[in-house]
């Protein structure tokens, strides 16, 4: 099977036209995905092909399309609703965490919702305060939702055509810094059907002196400090990239741990009470003494986000960050 | 022929109100006896308008409302029972006990649930109608809610998306003059309430929602419109609440008097002494048949009281779904390409 | 100063009257607080001493009365905003997790927003998956709020004084199931200003066996727990409370730790990015070498909530379960 | 004297409007060099809004936004420098570098922010005329929004507080024609965006935004109204943006023949061609007005190149304030008791 190299974002297009193409009931719905062909343009061409009743632009009602796609979902369709950022689904927040996992419990098994939710999401480029949020561990709070964040091309289309086929409602949240990365990916349909299942970490670098937990943004930070400590410090880091953070794959995680003993998460979100402080817990819950140190955390500081690029850079993660903690947990 | 026909179905308006009634007493009842938790809700008073309303659309239609839902569900066909023993939160409710009086959902009969967090449920409204015009299915959808409901973000959004798209949605709102001890004129700066529409150029109307008939007619009229030519409608619908706003509240925010004013218009009153008039119904079948209902009602109880409650080891069974193996997806056929339901 | 037994509802009353009193420019809003006394009576009164223009009626309007507040409070004025509960805050997600905390950041310092949400926050009994949320959590996400938990009649006083007064917004959640619980209060004004400093944990029970950090309506569990792995196996468990979640209190727990070396958190809210995962990051980066066991967390399980009484209660945390983890984590 | 009076105000429309577009070309060029990062959104085209609103109403009447900001605040009387300097991240910006060009705040000028969420700044405009009501001042607040905004929900729930307590506040729809690459048409079912003010019973009505003077005219008339009858306006002004949505949008929705026509009716050529018409201004003060414009504009990139990068020292010093010590509280005097200026 020949591979082909392609950009993150490709990837998330093919994802898009296959399963659109694969079933009738799949449709997508957003601010500007038809005409203009997404304001990032994910969905660019699929207006084209698909026609106005399978790509809709919405007015800028968050609450109302993710809503009227959650109704849609419970009478069997199965909606993909983009979010330009998912900064603006902070507006829509309860329809997600409310109307979404809990419709299953409510009406006692009769209706459940097979949507995604999806759009870049976390910090982008001095987009100030307000469009650079990281809300996984906010959704990841609530039982019942479906976190999904990719950081190849190969698993934003792999991952985001498993949570079309899921059931469940799935946020799928993607990264603007990497849309035009690149990557290797099989060919598209109707030669090859990438399904990547949900809830399976991904070993992206093997090692034994230490494990570095990370995904989305961080993941390609944290593959070249792994890089640079080898080269300075001859440290053999393994790299982790989560894939999904609900469901969990805390069965790779502890394998990891108990070979590697130290552990560092990179994360692109705030730190109190995020990705990093939940997967410290299962952790030391599960592996306590396989620990030689503490868990240490790479995360945004603890600042609302400043515009000033200085500022900015100084408040995120970053290669540089991940190294100290890796250095500093192996007592370096 | 035609006259039997007519019997039988007014009748029933009087008989699906009745059992909402006395259902409910019976509800409250069993509330302040302790044995059901959370909050309740009764719908006492505004019978006409699930019953009137649901008589005015077909079984294929979809309704949804608020966490004041027992009427809704009922009108629609639930069983007494069912709804019983939900609130009793036991394993044979409509929603297996896990939804409880504001949750109340019923997929055989189109009921897309009792939702409790103010005017959320309306943009699940706008798609469900959305799914109907998708696969070109003569659906329409009732969307009920509260006069308290009509300031909230979701409404607005899901009105100016059903008026965009063009969506056979029936925005009915329950105007019973209060949301909680809040009167009408408190909430919002309106004259009246049915002006809200204009907002969308939406058509707009006013029904009297103590009249089950009158209730019936509108919504048939609106429902067999926007069947056929999609597009949503704004109808305002003058009820009044009986009972507290929930079990809790003793009402002093309104006279004893203006409660007692608004009991004359009671729809089920005034509708079996309309029943008596034309010929209808007979004094003595009135009663036999509040009898036999207010036995149904009684029977609820010793069915909820006699179910099993939802066993512990089910507890983690209703948070996520196996997704299902055997779905079949529907290939993309070319014909789709050209189809523009929603006008964009 | 004579101590009198009031209720934590009663002492709420009495924060919000003096503040009112206080500072002209403090004002009441929210659905039902004024003519109807409050949904759950604590502004009863308030309408009547201090007139319309203070204690003010909403419309169902989250996030419209929330965003209003912090207009208000952008140009000095000092609103209490109630929440008839913080499940209802989540359709004001936007204006509490954006507007409220970014201002400072967004205007480099020109406006802050001296403002206190406040209302009942978690699981309450029977309410079913939508009115029973945890939201601490989330808010403690966000740099820039200040999230504040009472368990006592006499915190429920003075920190909500302290709240009131503070000029940054302060997240502040009160526990439904303990409004009628009683404790001792100092008078009220003009005789006694009780007012709490935020980010001061109470260590409310001593012990040097273990250390049960927790808050709000779990509190009395875990004192409760306390007597009773005491008498049943002569157990010193000590109880923190840790009052406000931020900014927390680390000094009051490491202090702790590194007396009774073992850990069990005690939450109301779910598990996953909840508190306890974070309690545990910090206490296990600070304190590494301390911990003689894993920490555990009592928290809701991973479900949806149920309605049903008996799937509630197995859902919820409780004074049995809090019992079992410190066993668990004592080795017992 | 009148006379006089009237010719430098308005010279002062034309020169603010003129500000503004330097500005933005200015920054723009700045933009395209690379030297500005985040999102930029230019106002060009739209000039006559901001500043014949800001010249219809007073200093002390709070104006609020969107993300498309930099004409308010310039109108407001921000300077370029510290304009500029905000774009490009610099301590000396007028949000200190923090803010960027979706946030300009300007606290003296009681310009209230640039906001970059769509519709959430609406109900702090409310907050603000609430402020204003509470103290007894007659101030009055103006708050822009977009065609695009008109949709979600926030929006919907600040005209209904404003409705239902009365505030001052004019609600200025800025209707370019288009959100983002949305034609106005497809996003929402309104025949006319005037028309939304219907469904809040509030005053509304439709100006002209391509005309300084008449945008002037119209604000001037509904501030004083309502300066001493508090009560909220919905304004629906008609305008047009010469750019992309942001740097990043070619514009394809729309074709060059709609963008020139629109060109034709450019508020600067036509004011400044009215005021030569009318002998307030010459050819040769207009381009002499012009060059000292553009030349101010030119010494506002020198100004932010040569400004500082906020000192990384300073990152957590803007997320928490330290809480007064000094604040003085104003202790409760019986009369206000009495006051009702929210009519609840
Ligand atoms: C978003 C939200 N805010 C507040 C509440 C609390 N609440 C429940 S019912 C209610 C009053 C609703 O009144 P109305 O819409 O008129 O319906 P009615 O009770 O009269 O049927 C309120 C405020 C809620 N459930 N959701
Ligand atoms: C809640 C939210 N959703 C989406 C966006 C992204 N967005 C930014 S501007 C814009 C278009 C707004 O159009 P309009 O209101 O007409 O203002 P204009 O750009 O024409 O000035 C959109 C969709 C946002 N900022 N906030
Ligand atoms: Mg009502
Ligand atoms: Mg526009």
């Amino acid at each position: 099977m020949q591979m082909r190299e392609i950009t993150y974002r490709q990837a998330l297009n093919e994802a898009l036209a296959e399963e659109l193409d694969r079933d009738q009931n799949v449709f997508l719905m957003g601010e500007e995905v038809a005409q203009y062909n997404g304001a990032y343009k994910i969905s660019q061409g699929l207006l084209d092909r698909f026609g106005p009743k399978r790509v809709i632009d919405t007015p800028i009602a968050e609450a109302g399309f993710a809503g009227l796609g959650l109704g849609a979902s419970m009478v069997g369709l199965r909606p993909i609703v983009e979010f330009m950022t998912f900064s603006f689904s902070l507006v829509a927040f309860d329809q997600l965490v409310n109307n979404a996992p809990n419709m299953l419990t409510m009406s006692g098994g009769q209706f459940h919702c097979p949507i995604v939710f999806r759009g870049p999401n976390g910090p982008a480029h001095q987009l100030g305060a307000t469009h650079m949020h990281a809300t996984e561990c906010l959704f990841a709070n609530f039982p019942g939702l479906r976190v999904v964040i990719p950081s190849t091309p190969r698993d934003a289309k792999g991952l985001l055509k498993a949570s079309v086929r899921d059931d469940n409602p799935v946020i799928f949240q993607e990264v603007e810094m990497l849309y035009s990365s690149k990557g290797l990916v099989e060919p598209p349909m109707p030669d090859f059907d990438l399904v990547i299942p949900l809830g399976k970490a991904n070993v992206s670098r093997e090692g034994t002196d230490l494990t570095v937990l990370s995904y989305g943004r961080t993941m390609p930070m944290a593959l070249r400090a792994a890089e640079e400590v080898a080269k300075a410090h001859g440290l053999h880091v393994e790299v982790i990239d989560l894939r999904s953070i609900k469901p969990l794959d805390l069965e790779t995680i502890l394998n990891s741990v108990a070979k590697t003993h130290r552990v560092v998460v990179a994360e692109q979100g705030r730190p109190f009470c995020g990705i990093g402080s939940e997967l410290t817990f299962q952790i030391q819950e599960h592996a306590f003494d396989e620990l030689d140190a503490p868990i240490a955390r790479v995360s945004m500081d603890e600042v609302c986000m400043p515009y000033s690029e200085v500022l900015e850079h100084a408040a995120l993660p970053s290669e540089e960050k991940i190294v100290a903690a890796i250095k500093a947990t192996c007592g370096l | 022929m035609a006259k039997a026909v007519d019997k039988q179905a007014e009748l029933k308006l009087l008989y699906d109100m009745l059992s909402i009634r006395r259902f409910e007493e019976k509800a409250q009842q069993q509330y302040q006896m302790q044995k059901i938790g959370g909050f309740l809700h009764l719908y006492i008073g505004q019978e006409a308008v699930a019953v009137g309303s649901v008589a005015g659309c077909e079984h294929r239609d979809y309704i949804i409302t608020a966490y004041r839902d027992h009427g809704h569900a009922l009108a629609r066909g639930m069983g007494m029972n069912e709804a019983m023993a939900e609130i009793f939160g036991k394993s044979t409710g409509c929603s297996k006990g896990l939804g409880g009086s504001m949750h109340y959902f019923d997929k055989k009969n189109n009921m897309m649930g009792g939702h409790a967090i103010i005017g959320q449920h309306l943009p699940l409204a706008t798609g469900f109608a959305f799914a109907a015009r998708y696969r070109g299915e003569d659906r329409v959808v009732l969307a009920y809610m509260g006069d308290g409901a009509i300031n909230i973000g979701s409404f607005h959004e899901a009105l100016n998306l059903a008026g965009l798209y063009r969506l056979p949605v029936i925005f009915i709102c329950e105007n019973n003059q209060f949301s909680m001890g809040t009167a009408v004129s408190r909430s919002n700066p309106l004259k009246e309430i049915v002006n809200r529409g204009a907002g969308y150029d939406m058509k707009s109307l006013v029904m009297d929602g103590m009249d089950v008939r009158a209730v019936r007619e509108t919504i048939a009229d609106i429902s067999t419109k926007i069947r056929t030519n999609p597009e949503p409608y704004w109808v305002e619908c003058r009820t009044y609440r009986y009972r507290g706003h929930s079990m809790s509240d003793p009402g002093n925010y309104r006279t004893k008097e203006e409660l007692e004013k608004h009991k004359k218009d009671d729809p089920i009153t005034n509708f079996s002494a309309t029943l008596i008039k034309e010929g209808l119904l007979t004094d003595e079948e009135y009663k036999k048949m509040d009898a036999e209902i207010k036995a149904l009602a009684a029977e609820s109880v010793k069915f909820a009281e006699a179910s099993p409650e939802p066993d512990v080891s089910t507890l983690h069974d209703y948070t996520s779904v196996v997704t299902d193996p055997n779905y079949q997806p529907l290939p993309t056929t070319p014909e789709i390409k050209t189809q523009n339901p929603f006008h964009c």
